[in-house]
């Protein structure tokens, strides 16, 4: 089926089985491999993207299902080369060690801040509730998001 | 994660999704995909067509009646209930919608999904059982109405059958409700959960213990009176790696007695 | 997982036997068959889409009857290779006549494998559940059917 | 929120602000950050090359079954399938892995795909190769195995009696068994005023999964028979070991590529199989092929940690509260096939006392296979296992002996001035004050105020429960251990290459041989450096990752096992202090005067005194390279050098089974507060310290981050993470939909303190320190038993993952439990 689709503000159209995952689009097709996967069950985040401002799980959600939608991945936070607040906060906390889950947790703390611009603990830990870190325990990530809050 | 062949397609309207519906009887609605896709992924169950429902305006909305019926539409999602300020004449709906996985999943995830995939751990199910709600289906041979109660059928089997679509849920008004449950983690799957609904007697739904929700009707809603109620319906719950048979059956009580506390404590 | 019970028809024994040692018939009451081929009387093939609420499950079942005592006992085994799940099943029923009828108790020994019996334990109890009903009530209407 | 207080011994670094000179101890900004901020880190599955195949694993469904047929020809006529492989193929084509152990465990045969036989669920029996993934899959699903089906075992102690053998070369189940035998135990036991004894306790199955799970591309050049391998193996040198034997190729033939890996935690050890595998498929198809292991593939196939039981504890104590030692009888579960096994059957005698100056151990170990997933050296290897088992000891004698346990504790911890602290079995403690880091520890968990907490939990109907967790993380192995398993290996000591040159421009360029997966290599390595050659970090480019093809690693080459801050920056200091003194060389003949007037400093080389008289690095770097007419003829330098650093260790007496077998011992005490709802079983941590003295910190920040993610690993294996099988031998928590790994609402309010023991046995006296001993879990296990009952009665918690349904099991018949434990008092 075609597909016509925005990401990071670049249009893309592409014949895609039905059957094609979202995440394997992004990543297969259009070579923007800055999402990752984590799990095969919509259990960890690390696909998380922004599609048409709502943040959701890019494995739950079929590439057709994007037909005319704007999709935002973490390869479009940055202008120019120059980090954002939240890419500048998580590096000076130390809010990621391997970075494999800071792709899809970037996307939920852009989509909790673009919300609440000053979330509590509570709240920016349940922002990124569907976000599985293996590495940091989330200590760091919290102090990184709060901080970028300010 | 890799799925099976499928036909896909987005009708323009509810006629033609029940139309596909009905042609194929290996199609499949597609609402908001947080559990069917990752059961395809599995595939451990593969449709051969996906219907999707996202086009339907008519599905979405939520609309607060003059007599405080809320009448929530199959394709609302979780987080769009929670903002509602229709929804919140009955508070019981938004509180529970916010403890369902995680945001990512409740941005997209639907109270229709939840409700017409009906795995046993799910919360609207018991929810929608206790508080008396009307699920409206829609089929080839026109419109009718089930309530909860006889809406479950069996483990991702509900009334809303092959070639027929949900397409509303209206819940009748009331505030004194509870909801409890014991989770995997903080608002993990579900190893048992209860919702309670008084108005006079108590209408207890107990999940996680059944295919379908166990329906209690209670006459008082002290906790002995509560707890005397379950015991009779002689559960036999499953066991799985996170609880046995016993230990479900005893949690049952626990949030059945803390479900119908909530409850009362609202009246 | 071990799953019995007992059934009581309205029919004579020999007519309840009849049932349910032609795999024709027999093939009727499977949940979701789509075709069935017979090698012997000894030996059968169905295929099914047992229906799972979210899709269905294909899978392909050999039945092979092990052990044969005219009219009253009977046990079969049954491999099921599916892509979701493997099964193997040894089931028997014992008849013997009751209150004008037949009474059959049925046993199953069901030993599932892949991904429906990892990740479904929880459900899978009640889905062999369903499955059985299913066959039960399929079975009384063959029954009914051959009476008639 | 994370409070971080600073109250070290002898005040290096004290506070965030104030800083030793030079960069070495800050927290500078990471050189890894800047790409994968932006999505632009290149992990395995990121690679992509024309043309190249996906393959897909058919896999088996039974536990344990004999393979009489594989027919893959029906997929071969899906259209888009480029070929197969199985497992008659690779008997063929290639010898069995060589195994560690000694007959009965050397006689397994394990090859990359299963042949003859599987062993457990998920046993990779063919592999499909197509155009695209789900083609492959799709194609999988028609290879049609014909499985004739065998008893299986799964319990460890079942298998141990071999009426189900699962690998007939060798005849039995047992891999590798052994005594181990320090001190005078029966002269310990004649001494006792009591004895206790412990029937039984259990190290239950999980994993430290990574978010990343394993993969590779492989592609085959025919002309030159060169296999190139971008994959996420976190241990190439030995991965190269085992499969360069198999493929009856030279090591060198080999080349692992890596640059960004999403996590190892040791689970990314012993992929030597499946990589195998994908070099059969690139040279048998001439094609690169692409494998991407899925979660649910990684749970039920890829590596478990080690499942270890332990029985008939005997623990002689003195009156006063001594321990005298103790002796147990170990089992420990390795699933299907060793692999890196059996070298958990001797890495835990690397902290046999644990912290405790216990002189009498007795531990007669064995090891064996089950139809269970192979296990691999996951975070806190056979240490873990070990330490769990010493902290359960000291809390239930305790709680038997109505001790409290922070005296006994403090009593029998090994003394600051005893160190360096040799062990019964010989190893040397190199520093530590293991009850300093104790009293910070219970002082960030308020514990004075503990009784207070605990009445205010009961008026909620709460049973408040506090625990201790007190864990070594020996990091630097002597691989001489391995000698005491069998006499024949011959692998001894450790090493680790790095290589530094000052480049033509005066670019400082470092090549590694370790794997990083999240450390932070880069950013450590370039303080270093930078301290040496007195320029700043942002000057060094540390290349990312590691490439067999650099020419910058040795055998034991990888990231594993806590040693980067001791074996990778030791080698990064030798390299960059003889380039130091190459440079001062340089200068030295370009000014006419000797190497000593000369100074690095502001990346200049310049005469002590006289900062005018200096050369800038890139004046450096041009001369030698591109301007050299005229130098003295014996200066004999390059500025380019490779350094292999090498521990000082001797090979262990393998008749006593004694010897140093590692370098440096971090210390990490962590306390705990939990509160049990006893209606339900269900508990929270409310409160949560972890105080940790890994020698002098290089980078605080990222040490912090190692200490943080231990914990969440251990409290996620304490609460909910578990591996557990139905009797057909599926496993029942195959993906995260079962497998409850914490989230950030899971985790509870962790406060962190530090104290810095310097090594004096390591280059920059720092430890490593990364894998945590898995202190979380015994803290838990301690809280939960001190919740549940007062002295003498009350359960016993005898497993490590305790889940609600357990709590709940344990207090409706504590007698279930608590029939484990006897004391003779005398």
């Amino acid at each position: 089926m075609d597909v016509n689709v925005t990401v990071n503000g670049e249009s893309y159209e592409r014949d895609v089985e039905p059957r094609k995952l979202l995440i394997h689009f992004l990543r297969d097709d259009l070579d923007l491999t800055g999402s990752h996967i984590g799990c095969d069950t919509g259990n960890c985040g690390a696909c998380s993207v922004i599609v048409d401002g709502v943040l959701v799980k890019s494995c739950m959600m079929l590439a057709v299902q994007a037909d005319g939608s704007n999709v935002e991945t973490v390869e479009g936070l940055a202008q120019d080369g120059e980090l954002n607040g939240l890419q500048q906060a998580f590096s000076e906390h130390h809010g990621l060690q391997c970075g494999y889950c800071t792709p899809g947790m970037l996307m939920s703390a852009t989509a909790l801040l673009r919300a609440n611009p000053h979330p509590s603990e509570e709240e920016i830990r349940t922002g990124i509730q569907g976000n599985i870190c293996r590495c940091t325990g989330y200590v760091n990530i919290v102090e990184a998001i709060k901080a970028a809050a300010e | 994660m890799l799925l099976r062949e499928v036909e896909y397609a987005r009708p323009a309207s509810v006629q033609e999704a029940v139309r596909l519906l009905s042609d194929h009887d290996g199609a499949r609605a597609l609402a908001g995909g947080q559990t069917l896709i990752n059961v395809m992924k599995a595939r451990a169950a593969s449709p051969d067509a996906l219907v999707d429902l996202s086009a339907l305006a008519e599905l979405k909305g939520i609309d607060l009646a003059a007599d405080g019926t809320v009448t929530i539409g199959a394709m609302v999602t979780y987080t769009e209930l929670m903002a509602s300020a229709e929804a919140r004449a009955r508070p019981i709906l938004g509180d529970v919608c916010a403890q369902i996985a995680d945001v990512q999943v409740r941005n997209r995830g639907t109270i229709g999904g939840n409700v017409c995939s009906n795995d046993p751990t799910n919360h609207l199910p018991p929810l929608m059982v206790s508080l008396g709600a009307t699920m409206h289906i829609v089929g080839a041979n026109g419109e009718r109405s089930v309530p909860a109660e006889e809406f479950f059928l069996g483990v991702y089997m509900t009334a809303a059958g092959p070639g027929e679509l949900l397409t509303k849920i209206s819940v009748p008004p009331g505030k004194s409700d509870g909801f409890a449950s014991v989770t995997i983690g903080r608002d993990g799957t579900c190893i048992v959960n209860a919702a309670a609904s008084v108005n006079g007697g108590v209408r207890l739904a107990l999940g996680c213990v059944d295919a379908v929700p166990v329906l209690i009707k209670a006459g008082a809603t002290d906790d002995d009176a509560v707890r005397a109620a379950v015991r009779e319906a002689n559960l036999q719950p499953p066991s799985d790696v996170h609880a046995s048979a016993d230990y479900r059956r005893h949690l049952a009580e626990v949030v059945a007695v803390r479900a119908a506390g909530e409850a009362r404590g609202k009246r | 997982m071990k799953v019995s019970g007992e059934r009581q028809f309205d029919a004579p024994v020999a007519t309840v036997w009849g049932v349910l040692n032609d795999p024709a018939q027999m093939a009727k009451t499977m949940p979701g068959v789509e075709s069935f081929d017979i090698q012997d009387d000894k030996h059968w093939r169905a295929h099914v889409k047992v229906p799972l609420g979210l899709g269905g499950l294909r899978m392909s079942i050999d039945f092979e009857k092990t052990e044969e005592r005219e009219p009253e006992f009977a046990k079969l085994h049954a491999k099921g290779n599916g892509v979701g799940a493997i099964m193997n099943m040894d089931t028997s029923f014992q008849l013997h006549e009751a209150d004008g009828g037949t009474k059959m108790h049925w046993e199953a020994d069901v030993h599932i494998l892949g991904p429906v019996a990892s990740m479904g334990q929880r459900v899978l109890q009640p889905i062999v559940n369903q499955q059985v009903s299913h066959v039960l009530g399929a079975l009384d209407k063959q029954v009914q059917e051959a009476k008639a | 929120m994370t409070e971080t207080t600073v109250t070290p011994e002898r005040p290096l670094v004290v506070e965030e602000g104030e800083t030793r000179p030079g960069f070495i101890g800050q927290n500078i900004r990471r050189k890894e950050d800047k790409r994968l901020v932006q999505g632009e880190g290149v992990f395995f599955d990121d690679v992509k090359r024309h043309e190249m195949g996906f393959v897909h694993f058919v896999r088996s469904p039974y536990a344990h079954a004999r393979i009489k047929a594989v027919d893959v020809s029906k997929a071969h006529e899906v259209d888009g399938v480029y070929g197969t492989l199985t497992g008659d193929e690779v008997a063929i084509l290639t010898d069995p892995f060589f195994e560690l152990s000694t007959p009965p465990g050397a006689n397994i045969k394990d090859y990359a795909l299963a042949v003859g036989r599987v062993r457990h669920v998920g046993d990779p029996v063919a592999a499909v190769v197509a155009r695209t993934r789900e083609l492959a899959r799709d194609a999988a699903e028609l290879v049609e195995v014909d499985y004739e089906p065998l008893p299986l075992v799964l319990d460890a102690e079942e298998a141990l009696k071999d009426e189900v053998v699962l690998h007939d070369d060798a005849a039995s189940n047992t891999v590798w068994s052994g005594t181990f035998d320090w001190g005078d135990f029966e002269g310990a036991l004649a001494e006792a005023d009591h004895v206790i004894k412990i029937e039984r306790l259990h190290f239950d199955r999980f994993s430290s999964t990574p978010l990343e799970c394993s993969g590779c591309l492989v592609e085959y050049n025919r002309g030159t028979g060169q296999w190139t391998i971008h994959g996420n193996h976190q241990m190439p040198g030995v991965g190269a070991i085992w499969m360069a034997p198999a493929l009856r190729v030279g090591i060198d033939k080999l080349r692992f590529v890596s640059q960004d890996i999403g996590g190892g935690f040791g689970n990314k050890i012993t992929l030597h199989p499946q990589f195998t595998a994908c070099c059969l498929l690139a040279r048998k198809l001439n094609r690169p092929v692409q494998w991407t292991e899925w979660r649910t593939d990684q749970h039920t196939a890829n590596t478990h940690g080690n499942e270890r039981t332990f029985l008939d504890i005997t623990v002689p104590v003195k009156a006063d509260g001594t321990m005298l030692g103790f002796s147990v009888r170990a089992i420990d579960d390795c699933g299907a096939f060793p692999r890196y096994e059996p070298l958990g059957c001797i890495i835990w005698a690397q902290v046999t006392p644990g912290c405790y100056r216990w002189r009498n151990v007795r531990v007669d170990f064995t090891q064996v296979c089950t139809n269970k997933s192979p296990v691999a050296p996951n975070r806190g290897y056979s240490r873990m296992q070990h330490l769990w088992l010493t902290e359960r000891i000291i809390d239930i004698v305790a709680g038997e002996l109505g001790l409290d346990p922070v005296d006994v504790r403090k009593k029998n911890y090994v003394k600051n001035e005893e160190f360096p602290y040799t062990t019964p079995n010989g190893c040397v403690y190199d520093s530590g004050d293991y009850a300093r880091c104790l009293d910070i520890a219970l002082e960030l968990i308020g514990y004075d105020k503990i009784e207070e907490k605990r009445v205010d939990a009961e008026s909620r109907g709460k049973l408040l429960g506090v625990g201790i967790g007190s864990t070594l993380d020996s990091g630097t192995n002597n691989f001489g251990q391995s000698m005491i398993l069998n006499p024949e290996l011959q692998f001894s000591g450790n090493n680790e290459v790095a290589t530094v040159k000052l480049d033509i421009f005066g670019e400082v360029v470092v090549t590694l041989g370790t794997v990083p997966q999240g450390q932070g290599h880069e950013t450590t390595t370039a303080q270093v450096v930078a301290d040496i050659l007195g320029c700043t970090p942002d000057e060094i480019n540390v290349r990312a990752g590691h490439d067999s093809y650099w020419n910058s690693h040795a055998g034991f080459s990888g990231t594993y096992a806590s040693q980067f801050a001791v074996t990778g920056l030791g080698a990064v200091k030798g390299a960059a202090d003889k380039l130091a003194g190459e440079m001062k060389q340089l200068a030295a003949a370009v000014f006419g005067c000797t190497p000593d007037d000369i100074e690095l400093a502001e990346s200049q080389a310049r005469i002590k005194g006289n900062p005018e008289a200096a050369l800038p690095f890139m004046a450096l770097g041009a001369i030698l390279n591109a301007n050299n007419a005229g130098l003295p003829e014996d200066l004999d330098i390059s500025l380019n050098v490779r350094h292999v650093y090498r521990p000082q260790f001797e090979k262990p007496d393998l008749e006593r089974k004694y010897g140093n077998l590692t370098l440096t011992y971090a210390t990490q005490i962590h306390a705990c507060v939990v509160e049990v709802d006893p209606e339900t079983g269900v508990y929270d941590i409310v409160d949560y310290a972890a105080v940790d003295d890994c020698g002098d910190r290089i980078h605080p920040q990222i040490v912090e981050g190692q200490v943080h993610g231990a914990t969440a690993q251990a409290l996620g294996a304490a609460t909910h993470e578990i591996f557990t099988y139905d009797e057909e031998g599926n496993l029942l928590t195959p993906n995260f939909y079962d497998y409850h790994v914490p989230h950030a609402l899971d985790m509870p309010p962790l406060r962190t303190g530090y104290i810095e023991s310097t090594s004096p046995f390591t280059p920059l006296g720092a430890k490593g320190m990364g894998e945590g001993g898995g202190a979380g879990i015994h803290a838990v296990c301690a809280a939960l038993q001190n919740a549940l009952g007062k002295r003498g009665e009350g359960p016993i918690v005898w497993r490590s993952c305790n889940p609600y349904h357990r709590v709940w099991e344990m207090l409706q018949n504590p007698a279930e439990t608590r029939k484990f434990v006897s004391v003779e008092s005398r």
